[in-house]
């Protein structure tokens, strides 16, 4: 019921340096001031990218916080798709997953159809 | 005076954050294709352009999200992502808070739109005008749809935000052009990132293209979310676009399908009457 | 369900933060006034109360501010001031989170309203509640109006908020109280604070209590600016409770200048139907 | 032309008690993070709250400010009168000053008045 909560955080953390320096510094402190559960904290501080992302973060929001902790894209995507198999569906908002063939498998199918044009 | 320019593209952060991963071909194409569109855009000497964007809450946030917003400043900073991500140089855009003021002031007649006295550009905006304005020597009005955070304003209020900025763009005796930027179909920053509905997007265009107001408007949340995903409510910015190009139809000048870009990258214009884009408004 | 009860009322802090320093026979009646409306209120068993105010800067600013704001959380904490300076002790409110948002969707479909997942009550509604629901035991759905930050949005877009609240409340299964909370003509926090335009007043309560729409609508801002001072845009608030009692006729309870308070200090409700009072929508 | 930068500053004072510990503590470090000219910068830090109310901050605003500094409601009336004097009429804004007899003489006015009707 915090995930506004949650995303309040990251948004804070996304947007504003200051928060950033003590999240850095005192990421405790800075927890402390969110109203969040204990599933939450542990996501977060971990941090859990794939819990996060069942549990409902916005992919807008929570890219960035993977990328603050030096996630690569790639590794990002990983994650979210590790946190599916660990954690189960989406738990809330508008992000959840629908299933894709993948990049490279996408890609090659564009190539052979551009190919037979 | 009339509106000089009014056209749409998309505004992925792929295109710059992870340009080298596409296929060399299509990339090239794509930043041609961006450059031409802002040759065209500059050529009808604006003294302002108007972006309607759908910024990834870069300034607005579920604490107080509106359904639209104009911002209202002297300049802008961009982009707000990390430059290594996004692979565009942070740096201050015009703005110009007076004419921004009298755009809002004719909008709010009929749109309750936010303003905001500073804006962070995200690669919403950022990626645009790195083609299309590279020396940044163009004022812009940034304006704000919210497409991320339920609930959304409906489609036909995004056709009245459109129709209202085209309003106000008339009222004022300066040159404006106008974007209306956002994706069609994807999944971005979802394990599905990349998926891509191509044939949905062609048809959404094919409606845009024709200006036809009661297609574009037919389309509800839920088959969007279901056939387009949650990045395709980003098409309301192109709906906007549409309403400001009053009733002109519309050009597609590049879509493809690029999945590490997570969309169909689309570039497209309206086909404004030539008095429109020449002679003073009466 | 139908709106249950429709009313207005002043909110100025020094109703509570400089009580002592008004006449006690008219502060007495007022506060009297004030217990009777809370009664009255609390009679119609409402399930929420819609509290269409005009706050102080609490929660907007003009770095994104709305025109027409709703809040959608299920508590608010309030008031934001010193608790000192106002005199009301700083507590949790109770909202309704679901219910803010079936309000909201309706509303949306006419009126581009933000929305607010937190909200902190200044004295704008935490001097009415401290009156009217003293316990703090009704659901809040608080609504906002910028009065405050020009550009303000017209006043016939004051009423289409309105307008569009009853809308969305009539299309709830709850029963719902609305109030709207303002000054009339008054100069609040400027070294004129205690000016009272009376005579103002009275002519804007004939046209408010007779649900004269033309008339309410026929003021423009830089007449209110002149005859009732920058807190006169907060009419804005009394014209949208107007537009929610849906051409039913008001009754002044209370109206008194108090010049310690800043205001004609004011207390009215309109006359609904016994029907929408006591019968489920069909 | 920084006066949204003066009100945001005051805006967040008066929302932000972490923002209010740090003006306590390192006030200068606060102003920094603002774009304000050196007349500003003195308004605040002094505070000149007649200064500030003819730079043209809103009194929704400044009324909190001077509580802030534990200015009381009739001395911050006052100092903007006085600011009135100093410095000329409002510059900026829709709070000017437009004239008015008083509280006590509008009171007795309205006393006179309730006794003969
Ligand atoms: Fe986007
Ligand atoms: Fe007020």
């Amino acid at each position: 019921m915090s995930l506004y909560q949650v995303q309040k955080l990251i948004y804070q953390l996304n947007r504003d340096p200051r928060t950033r320096q003590r999240y850095a510094d005192e990421r405790d402190a800075v927890l402390g001031d969110y109203d969040l559960t204990q599933e939450e904290i542990g996501a977060l501080a971990k941090p859990d990218i794939g819990l996060l992302y069942v549990l409902g973060v916005n992919g807008q929001l929570l890219m960035h916080f993977a990328a603050l902790h030096r996630i690569e894209w790639t590794d990002y995507l990983e994650r979210m798709r590790q946190g599916l198999k660990e954690y189960g569906p989406v738990r809330e908002g508008v992000y959840a997953a629908t299933g894709y063939e993948g990049v490279e498998a996408h890609d090659a199918r564009l190539k052979a159809e551009r190919e037979t044009r | 005076m009339p509106l000089v320019y009014c056209g749409a593209c998309s505004h992925a952060p792929g295109i710059t954050g992870r340009a080298e991963r596409a296929d060399t071909q299509t990339r090239q194409a794509l930043e041609t294709a961006f450059r031409r569109m802002g040759d065209e855009m500059r050529a009808t000497r604006p003294d302002a352009l108007v972006v309607i964007a759908a910024e990834h809450f870069a300034n607005f946030f579920m604490n107080n999200m509106p359904a639209f917003a104009i911002g209202m400043a002297d300049s802008y900073e961009g982009p707000i992502e990390d430059e290594a991500f996004l692979r565009i140089r942070r740096t201050t855009v015009p703005g110009n808070k007076a004419l921004s003021r009298r755009l809002i002031e004719t909008v709010m007649q009929t749109v309750d739109v936010a303003y905001a006295e500073e804006w962070k550009f995200d690669h919403g905006i950022s990626v645009p005008l790195h083609f299309l304005t590279p020396d940044y020597d163009l004022p812009i009005v940034p304006a704000n749809i919210n497409c991320q955070g339920p609930p959304l304003a409906p489609l036909a209020r995004a056709w009245a935000f459109g129709e209202a900025l085209r309003r106000a763009v008339d009222a004022v005796p300066e040159r404006i052009a106008l974007i209306g930027t956002g994706g069609l179909s994807h999944w971005p920053a979802t394990p599905d990132s990349g998926k891509i509905n191509h044939e949905w997007d062609r048809e959404f265009l094919r409606r845009w293209s024709a200006n036809d107001r009661e297609a574009l408007l037919s389309y509800t949340d839920a088959e969007i979310y279901r056939e387009a995903g949650q990045g395709g409510f980003e098409i309301r910015t192109f709906i906007a676009a549409a309403a400001a190009a009053g009733g002109a139809t519309g050009r597609i000048d590049f879509c493809e399908p690029v999945p590490i870009f997570a969309v169909s990258c689309t570039l497209g214009s309206f086909e404004l009457p030539p008095a429109q884009q020449n002679t003073p408004s009466s």
